[in-house]
């Protein structure tokens, strides 16, 4: 029986009484037709496979109920991310049930396709093909394809090869040439080493926005909350480098805000003073022989001491971690920049160390944006009679205006895409041979060397598409009139192919590397000695108005390049430093701001010589002055439901005002090449920002430490807990008292958890209006708090979700007991007695309580991905935080049949499981030897408004902060 | 005539509030399910009484899920591929084999919404199918009426306490609360076991 | 009503001579009246609540407010055990709340109970009219009926007249 | 018509002039109806529209989860209570001149109540659950919170209803025991059934006598308790702006206030359409003004201490949340309640003002408008600024509340117009009473 059938389940019994709303007169349960030994019906089955919404590869693993994928956890095996995911990866699901995803093959049409079969699709690609090669016209055949450097990858060079085809182009967006120019250039190595963020005493970083998108952002949070949140008395240092405070740059001990594109010099002048002060390799004096450091802190706005101050701490970390990255380093100076990073690194002696060749990120392997450039001209000549497009490139949309490559397409020929979803581009393409989800598809992917990832059907699909490699292998086959087993082309199948390749690697291990999701071994750091190369690091140079601003256009956390915009669960999830959702923003300083007596919400006019956007305003403190910055990647609307999701009205890609130039040194696409001009339009687009103030008015919500203080509270060890006062007894708890503990410090306001939780608790999405107006469902919000000087802040991430108070103000106002205490301390919701008062939601201080406003539209086959452990609730009942109480449940089921009692580790809620610096910690309150316990009598614990006498279940702790001189 | 109109206006207005009152109102009370007809007529008396199959044969995940479960098409026809495979209604099961088609079976037994009832915990605990199902070993076709009734609402308000309809909380609770007290049992009375 | 007492019914227009009417008649001792008034009226009252007790009504309201705060309570704290959920870390029975249900009940109880005694008392609500009654008497007449035994009637049909009734019958 | 004005009317009087109100009514009454009856259409269709599509419609949001529908509750139920002030408190102080108009405020105050009573109803997001707040043996097993202020209510202000509908009825038997023998026809059986076959006889008044003081002394502190059980809804709460042990009288004294401009706005009107000037005198008139220009002012004393105890207690958050009130979005609500409760009555010190109509009803509609505020600023300025500024913001109204608001007027209206053809709007017999008794030899006037 092949490994589908196992997937012939409709739905079954009981599945659907989660779903609540209006009476159902008849309802059927259907069976099982062939019985199944992998899925019990209501019990979960889980299958490993790794996540491909970018290219860090993240290993994952899919819950699977009643043969439907109804959640993605990170895989705790797998080296990349430990068991984390990101709002990416928790968001994958609504790919796959999208509901615009195309119903199989066809022409596209508006925002779906005219089918036509499978086989006349193929023939018409196979017909041309084969007229082209008779024609001695190969090289008119191009092939574009997102990283792909597994086995799929393989078998399209082969495809290409066999077809005649031009080289195979992998087309992404961040393809991080200047960091393999750079490497070329100092260590003669044309690769992006592992940065061991875990192994830094201090991290240095040059506008890399390594906790949002930067290579592999699960993979660099993990390590830099193991190496900066504070434990036991320790805690790294993160200075970081950026003219705009980014999530990463607020996440920093030490902001640096530089002129837009000076980071090179800074990095020189870095190491300059550290030569100096003989903090640095003696080797490397002559490189820096020419630098003024006066000059550079003139010219990037740093001064001279705080220039010192870095030296100082990055020269003394043993070892420390300089990277650069961002859009900030990427400019027509990038490979400069990175260069003089890397003369920091190795001056330092961090090779090797914090910086290690060998496990090469996968990005080395990506075509250069130069030869994309290429590809384009060909397509302008006409070149390009037939244009193949893989899934997870969207070149119309990701690729700079100045390169008009839209305009191109149109040129070439006949246009395939193999898109599961509608995009900018399937919209100029002539057919779509609809790839299957990859959860849904065999496939593997290194993220880096050492490490191979198998992806493995997770579910059959739900629409008519077939795998991109075996409609090229059909295809192919067709067009050289071989069959199957024979030929250039022999495999059956992509599954066939895949096996093929992995068997030897696998051998009898097979069943093992499809439990654990892939293969991987330890590479050793491969010894590589640095050139002492001479760097002239300029700033860099900025096309158009010269008194306009520079315009920082940074890749999305939450869209990547725009791929991931089609989910309306990251849309919904607020921008954690604007706290904006749903729509995109131009980011205005303020001082600017004033002078064209804009306020945010207002329209401006962005134009740079390539092109102009309008976008409404967000006033930002912390920008720097000669720089606005737009996020990449917000795209249209996801999907069309009347109330809720109304599509941006204009365009809102700040790629389209780019060049499209490349950089001459790497080949890399410039990211900071234009400078923008502002102008007010008149207009209003209010944002739906969900945060009223960043300002807490010394409520004391989240609270923060000095380090030295920490230490020392730290030495006095465990806190003993002081006895409440109460009028009336206390509440016995006969069995288990569940609680939670969030680390603010630990916290780098990622979002993951809130998109987790949306996931495992069916939380409904609102859309824009509706979420500006405060009716928003997340059940757990990420706060951004702000201290200090308004253009230079701390921010503090809040965590913000149901106490679990033991004295809740929100249980005896409830008519109805609908709220109330559970036995085993948990502040209960029930849905069935809620009448809906919403008295609970007015007398709960911290707001954190949630109404059914409407009966929030679930478009099909969205409904599909619901938790059926989870009630979906009706229009005009409060909801809130229930500690995952499912989870609860299940973990106690699985501990009766073990008959014992539930242990630590046993439970974990959703928002704990995602989070990548592990910020959050469930447990039993009373297992004194418990982790929770442990945090809970932390010396920096403490309770949001706890002066209000709630005595919330919910435990902080203090963020500590460095003490800058 | 004038005080007629005014108590005619006056009426009226009063009348359409309580109908929109009382048709929006009911429109979203619980349901109440009912036997109906079943795609194959499948007689569970024959099975457990004549053949004394075990209910954990076809319904196989009771002791493992939160759902009882209901047997493949596959484990049906395992014994009538050859018991009494020339009846009508047996012949319909290899054509829903044929078609590769689950039977739709109508659910019977319809909690509440908003409730969780797992039948592992029950039959962990040792409860016997037909505490909860009734005699099944008797019946025919599979039938319950089930669910809260308004009548019994109204019922008990004039002070009578009629018995607890199968499947409606109160029913639930009795067996709970009977349990504790006399088996010395563990059932949970907590309110979030069941509505999550 | 039996043979042996007939009704005999005054109509008068003031109250003077309404109460002067009842004087007399109650000093040469006819003690069964029915006194018909549009309005209570304090001199009437005066003649006539001289020989009998106050009205048991209050009774009545007593007995019933004390149903209600019992039942209040009773009903607040068994329904509390019922579950014994705790909200707010308040004690399942937890009295302050629970005075207000108890006093609510307490007015409502008391109230009802006072209009069922009133209502039992005054012998309402009444089906028939009583023979002696007049429309007028709800209007702005005054009306003395006296029940006696037939062969008295003469004199009594003096004493109204001579009290200065506009009308004597039968 | 009436000849009665010049010299004090007689017992037949009163019955004619009474019986006169219930003649069968013009154009411009039904005009009214008609107008009435629409507005309140209007509001029901925007209450489906809420059922159906969900509470989103009503402009309510996190964290003014609560907004126009318990502000306009809390107002329906103190227009309630000048009613049994008058029929009531007033009865038992013998307040002679609350005799020809406490009929109309208990109608009114029954009225208002019914309304009031809606709007829990209303405001509920799952409304068709509504009787999980009512206390009976049901198949769950189930019972509500007696914890919770709003069941509180429940019992607070059904046992308002029963009560005050009670003392309503006895206090109309025997008024329609005259119109019984005053009507013929229909309207005479219909008032026969009602009447109880009342007579008047000595037997039944001393048992009435007796009982309508009794339940005049119940409702005394039932109505005291139910505005006070009301405020509770908010004193009970932790929102600061709520949680005030001031409420309780703060909000009696507001209720008695709105609810004689409402009695007046009532009155006033029936007075002139039915020319009652015989019976609802000058002296009437001045004793209201002067009860609302004294409520008034205790009400400023109120406002005065509220302000001072959230600067003086010190607490931050408090006073934050005051500040913004004062100066911030809702600020022009706050001014606009502080003038009309505040300064609007204060006319009232000149006799003139409170002798005149038009003065009287200005002062009244303004000091509506003022108490409807008043309640608005409790609710939604204190939760739009509370402990968490995170949720911090505004609320807006929308179409659906603004009208279903305006539709519970319109239903409490048709009520009213409707009881006024319906029943005696002047107490017949309590009418009577204060008029010097008919005596055939003056010289004994009054010889006790």
């Amino acid at each position: 029986m092949n490994r589908r059938d196992f997937f012939k389940i409709v739905a079954t019994s009981g599945a659907s009484a989660a779903v609540a709303g209006g009476q159902r007169t008849t309802e059927n349960i259907l069976p099982l037709v062939v019985p199944n030994e992998q899925l019990v019906p209501g019990v979960a089955a889980w299958f490993a496979t790794v996540c491909r919404e970018c290219p860090a590869g993240c290993g994952v693993l899919a819950r699977n109920r009643e043969g439907r994928v109804v959640k993605l956890e990170g895989n705790p095996d797998h080296p990349v991310n430990h068991g984390a995911l990101c709002v990416r990866g928790q968001a994958a699901l609504q790919g796959l049930y999208h509901p615009d995803r195309f119903v199989g093959p066809g022409v596209p049409e508006g925002r779906g396709v005219r089918p036509v079969s499978w086989e006349s699709a193929r023939t018409q690609v196979s017909d041309r093909i084969a007229e082209l090669r008779k024609s001695g016209q190969g090289r008119a055949i191009a092939v574009v394809t997102q990283l792909e450097n597994g086995s799929l990858g393989a078998l399209l060079d082969t495809w290409v090869q066999a077809m005649g085809a031009r080289p195979r182009v992998t087309l992404e967006p961040f393809g991080y040439e200047a960091l393999r120019a750079a490497n070329r250039i100092t260590f003669g190595r044309d690769a992006i080493p592992y940065h061991a963020f875990e192994d830094a005493e201090v991290v240095l970083s040059f506008g890399a926005d390594f906790l949002e998108t930067w290579l592999s952002n699960v993979g660099h949070a993990r390590g830099f909350g193991r190496m900066h949140a504070f434990r036991d008395g320790r805690a790294g240092t993160f200075i970081h480098v950026e003219p705009r405070q980014s999530l990463t740059a607020s996440n920093a001990d030490e902001w640096l805000r530089n002129a837009p594109g000076t980071e090179g010099m800074l990095a020189l002048a870095v190491l300059k003073v550290m030569v100096a002060e003989g903090l640095a390799d003696r080797r490397f004096a002559e490189t820096v022989a020419k630098v003024d450091v006066a000059r550079v802190a003139d010219q990037s706005g740093v001064p001279v001491e705080r220039i010192k101050h870095v030296a100082e701490v990055f020269g003394h970390a043993r070892p420390g971690l300089a990277v650069g990255g961002g859009v900030a380093v990427s400019g027509g100076n990038a490979t400069d920049t990175l260069v003089a990073i890397n003369l920091l690194n190795a001056a330092a002696g961090n090779i090797g160390k914090t910086v290690r060749f060998g496990p090469d990120s996968a990005y080395g392997r990506v075509t250069p944006y130069a030869e994309v450039v290429q590809l384009a001209k060909a397509m302008e000549r006409g070149e390009i009679k037939l244009l193949l497009l893989g899934p997870g490139v969207n070149p119309a949309f990701t690729l700079p205006g100045g390169l008009k490559f839209a305009d191109a397409i149109k040129k070439a020929g006949l246009v395939v895409s193999f898109a599961s979803l509608p995009d900018e581009t399937t919209a100029l393409a002539g057919l779509v041979l609809p790839d299957t989800h990859w959860l849904e598809s065999w496939s593997d992917y290194s993220p880096r060397e050492g490490v191979m990832g198998l992806l493995q059907p997770t579910m059959s699909p739900i629409r008519d598409a077939k795998p991109m490699g075996d409609t090229l292998l059909a295809i192919g086959r067709a067009v050289l009139g071989t069959e199957e087993g024979k030929g250039p082309l022999p495999w059956g199948s992509q599954e066939q192919h895949l096996r093929s390749v992995w068997e030897p690697l696998v051998k009898t291990e097979w069943a093992t590397a499809l439990r654990q999701g892939g293969a991987w071994k330890e590479i050793a750091a491969a010894p590589v000695a640095a050139r002492p190369v001479a760097v002239e690091a300029a700033a860099a140079s900025l096309e158009g108005d010269p008194g306009g601003f520079a315009l920082l256009a940074y890749p999305s956390f939450k869209f990547y390049d725009g791929r991931a915009a089609t989910r309306a669960w990251l849309q919904e999830t607020p921008d954690t430093m604007t706290q904006a959702v749903w729509d995109a923003w131009v980011e205005v300083p303020a001082e600017a701001a004033a002078k064209l007596g804009v306020v945010t919400g207002d329209v401006l006019k962005v134009a740079s010589p390539h092109g102009a956007l309008e976008l409404p305003a967000y006033v930002s403190p912390t920008l720097h002055a000669r720089a606005v910055a737009i996020p990449i990647g917000h795209r249209y609307a996801p999907y069309h439901v009347p109330r809720y999701v109304a599509a941006p009205p204009t365009p809102t890609n700040p790629v389209a005002l780019l060049s499209g130039g490349a950089e001459p040194a790497s080949g890399g696409a410039i990211y900071l090449g234009v400078s923008v001009t502002l102008a007010k339009n008149g207009g209003r687009r209010p944002l739906a920002i969900l945060q009223a103030t960043h300002d807490q008015q010394e409520r004391e919500l989240a609270r923060h430490v000095d380090l030295r203080a920490a230490r020392e509270e730290a030495l006095r060890g465990r806190r003993e807990p002081e006895e409440p006062i109460s009028m009336y007894p206390e509440k016995q708890y006969p069995g288990y008292r569940w609680g939670l503990a969030i680390d603010v410090d630990a916290c780098v306001g990622c979002q993951a958890c809130v998109v987790a939780c949306q996931a495992e608790n069916n939380v409904a999405v609102v859309g824009k209006p509706s979420a500006a107006y405060g009716r928003a469902m997340h059940w757990i919000r990420i706060e951004r708090w702000a201290e200090g000087r308004a253009d230079h802040p701390t921010n503090l991430f809040l965590p913000m979700l149901c106490q679990h108070c033991e004295v809740a103000p929100c249980e005896p106002v409830c008519p109805v007991f609908a709220a109330y205490r559970t036995d085993e301390g948990l502040n209960a919701q029930v849905y069935n007695r809620c009448v809906g008062t919403r008295y609970c939601g007015n007398n709960c201080p911290y707001h954190v309580r949630r109404f059914n406003w409407f009966e929030w539209e679930i478009p099909a086959p969205l409904e599909v991905q619901l938790n059926p452990d989870v009630t979906v609730r009706q229009l005009g009942v409060m909801e809130k935080c229930t500690m995952c109480i499912q989870r609860i449940v299940a973990g106690k089921d699985g501990a009766k049949d073990e008959k014992r009692a539930v242990q630590d580790g046993d439970i974990r809620t959703a928002c704990q499981q995602t989070c990548p610096t592990q910020a959050i910690t469930f447990g039993n309150l009373k297992d004194d030897k418990g982790a929770v316990v442990g945090l809970v009598r932390s010396p920096r614990a403490y309770h949001v408004l706890d002066e209000l006498g709630t005595r919330p279940s919910v435990t902080y702790l203090k963020k500590v902060v460095r003490d800058h001189a | 005539m004038g005080a007629k109109a005014g108590v005619g206006a006056l009426g009226v207005v009063l009348l359409a509030i309580l109908i929109f009152l009382a048709v929006s109102s009911w429109s979203r009370q619980p349901a109440v399910a009912k036997a109906s007809i079943q795609p194959i007529n499948f007689p569970h008396n024959t099975h457990v009484q004549t053949y004394k199959i075990d209910c954990q044969y076809c319904h196989s995940d009771a002791r493992r899920s939160e759902y009882a479960g209901l047997p493949s098409v596959t484990r049906c026809l395992g014994c009538h591929k050859i018991t009494a495979a020339d009846r009508p209604e047996i012949k319909k099961l290899g054509e829903y084999l044929a078609r590769g088609e689950p039977v739709p079976w109508v659910r019977v037994n319809k909690l509440p919404e908003f409730t969780y009832f797992p039948h592992k915990a029950h039959v962990r605990a040792n409860l016997k199918c037909q505490t909860c199902h009734g005699a099944v070993e008797t019946m025919t076709t599979f039938g319950a009426e089930t669910g809260p009734t308004l009548t019994n609402d109204l019922l008990n308000l004039v002070g009578f306490r009629p018995a607890a309809r199968p499947l409606t909380m109160g029913w639930c609770v009795d067996c709970h609360r009977r349990e504790n007290a006399t088996a010395g049992m563990h059932a949970p009375l907590d309110c979030v076991t069941c509505h999550h | 009503m039996p043979a042996t007492t007939e009704t005999i019914l005054g109509v008068f227009a003031y109250v003077d001579t309404t109460v002067r009417a009842l004087e007399d008649l109650k000093a040469k001792g006819y003690h069964d009246l029915t006194v018909y008034t549009p309005v209570p009226v304090h001199e009437i009252e005066e003649v006539l609540e001289r020989d009998r007790p106050v009205s048991r009504v209050r009774l009545f309201t007593l007995i019933g407010g004390l149903t209600g705060t019992a039942s209040g309570f009773l009903l607040t704290i068994w329904s509390a055990m019922q579950w014994g959920l705790t909200t707010g870390g308040k004690p399942v029975a937890s009295i302050p709340p629970f005075i207000v249900i108890a006093f609510e009940m307490t007015i409502l109880f008391g109230g009802v109970a006072t209009v069922l005694g009133m209502a039992l008392l005054g012998r309402l609500p009444r089906l028939t009219p009583s023979p002696s009654f007049d429309p007028r008497f709800t209007n702005d007449r005054f009306g003395v009926a006296v029940h006696v035994a037939p062969e008295r009637g003469g004199s009594v049909r003096e004493i109204l007249r001579a009290a200065g009734a506009d009308e004597v019958r039968p | 018509m009436s000849d009665s004005r010049s010299a004090s009317p007689t017992f037949a009087d009163v019955n004619r002039d009474v019986v006169r109100t219930l003649e069968p009514p013009g154009n411009l009454y039904f005009a009214w109806m008609c107008v009435v009856a629409l507005i309140l259409t209007a509001g029901i269709v925007a209450w489906t529209a809420q059922i159906w599509w969900g509470m989103g419609m009503a402009g309510k949001r996190t964290p003014q989860m609560w907004a126009m529908y318990i502000t306009s509750f809390v107002f329906w139920i103190g227009i309630g209570h000048a009613g049994t002030l008058i029929s009531a408190i007033l009865y038992l102080f013998r307040a002679r001149w609350r005799t020809s108009i406490y009929r109309a405020a208990e109608a009114m105050t029954i009225f208002a109540v019914l309304t009031a009573g809606l709007f829990p109803l209303i405001h509920a997001g799952r409304m068709w659950f509504a009787y999980f707040l009512l206390p009976y043996p049901n198949q769950r097993y189930l019972w509500p919170n007696f914890r919770s202020p709003l069941v509180w209510d429940v019992f607070a202000i059904s046992t308002y209803l029963s009560i005050s509908t009670v003392f309503f009825i006895v206090g109309l038997v025997p008024d329609i025991a005259a119109l019984r023998d005053a009507s013929t026809g229909w309207r005479r059986r219909i008032y026969g059934m009602l009447a109880l076959g009342w007579e008047g006889a000595d037997s039944q008044w001393r048992h009435y006598r007796r009982a309508y003081g009794l339940l005049a002394s119940l409702a005394t502190p039932l109505v005291l308790s139910v505005h006070s059980v009301v405020s509770w809804d908010f004193a009970m709460a932790l929102v600061p702006g709520w949680h005030s042990t001031l409420f309780a009288p703060f909000f009696v004294d507001g209720a008695i206030f709105s609810g004689f401009a409402m009695v007046l706005i009532l009155l006033l009107p029936m007075r002139h359409f039915f020319g009652l000037h015989a019976y609802i005198e000058e002296k009437h008139l001045d004793a209201m003004g002067k009860l609302i220009l004294v409520t008034g002012l205790v009400l400023t004393y109120f406002y005065v201490c509220e302000i001072f105890t959230s600067i003086y207690s010190g607490d931050e958050i408090e006073k934050a949340s005051l500040f913004w009130k004062v100066t911030k979005s809702y600020a022009w609500a706050l001014w606009l309640m502080y003038f009309c409760n505040c300064i609007s009555p204060l006319i009232l010190f000149s006799k003139r003002a409170r002798t005149s109509p038009t003065i009287l009803y200005v002062v009244s509609i303004l000091v509506l408008i003022g108490m409807w505020f008043e309640r608005f600023n409790i609710i939604v300025p204190s939760l739009g600024h509370d402990f968490y500024p995170y949720t911090w913001g505004i609320y807006y109204p929308s179409l659906t509340d603004t009208m279903v608001v305006i539709g519970s007027f319109a239903w409490f209206f048709i009520l009213f117009l409707g009881f006024i053809k319906l029943m005696p709007s002047l107490s017949i017999v309590e009418v009577k009473e204060t008029l010097p008794p008919p005596l055939k030899d003056r010289g004994h006037a009054g010889h006790h």
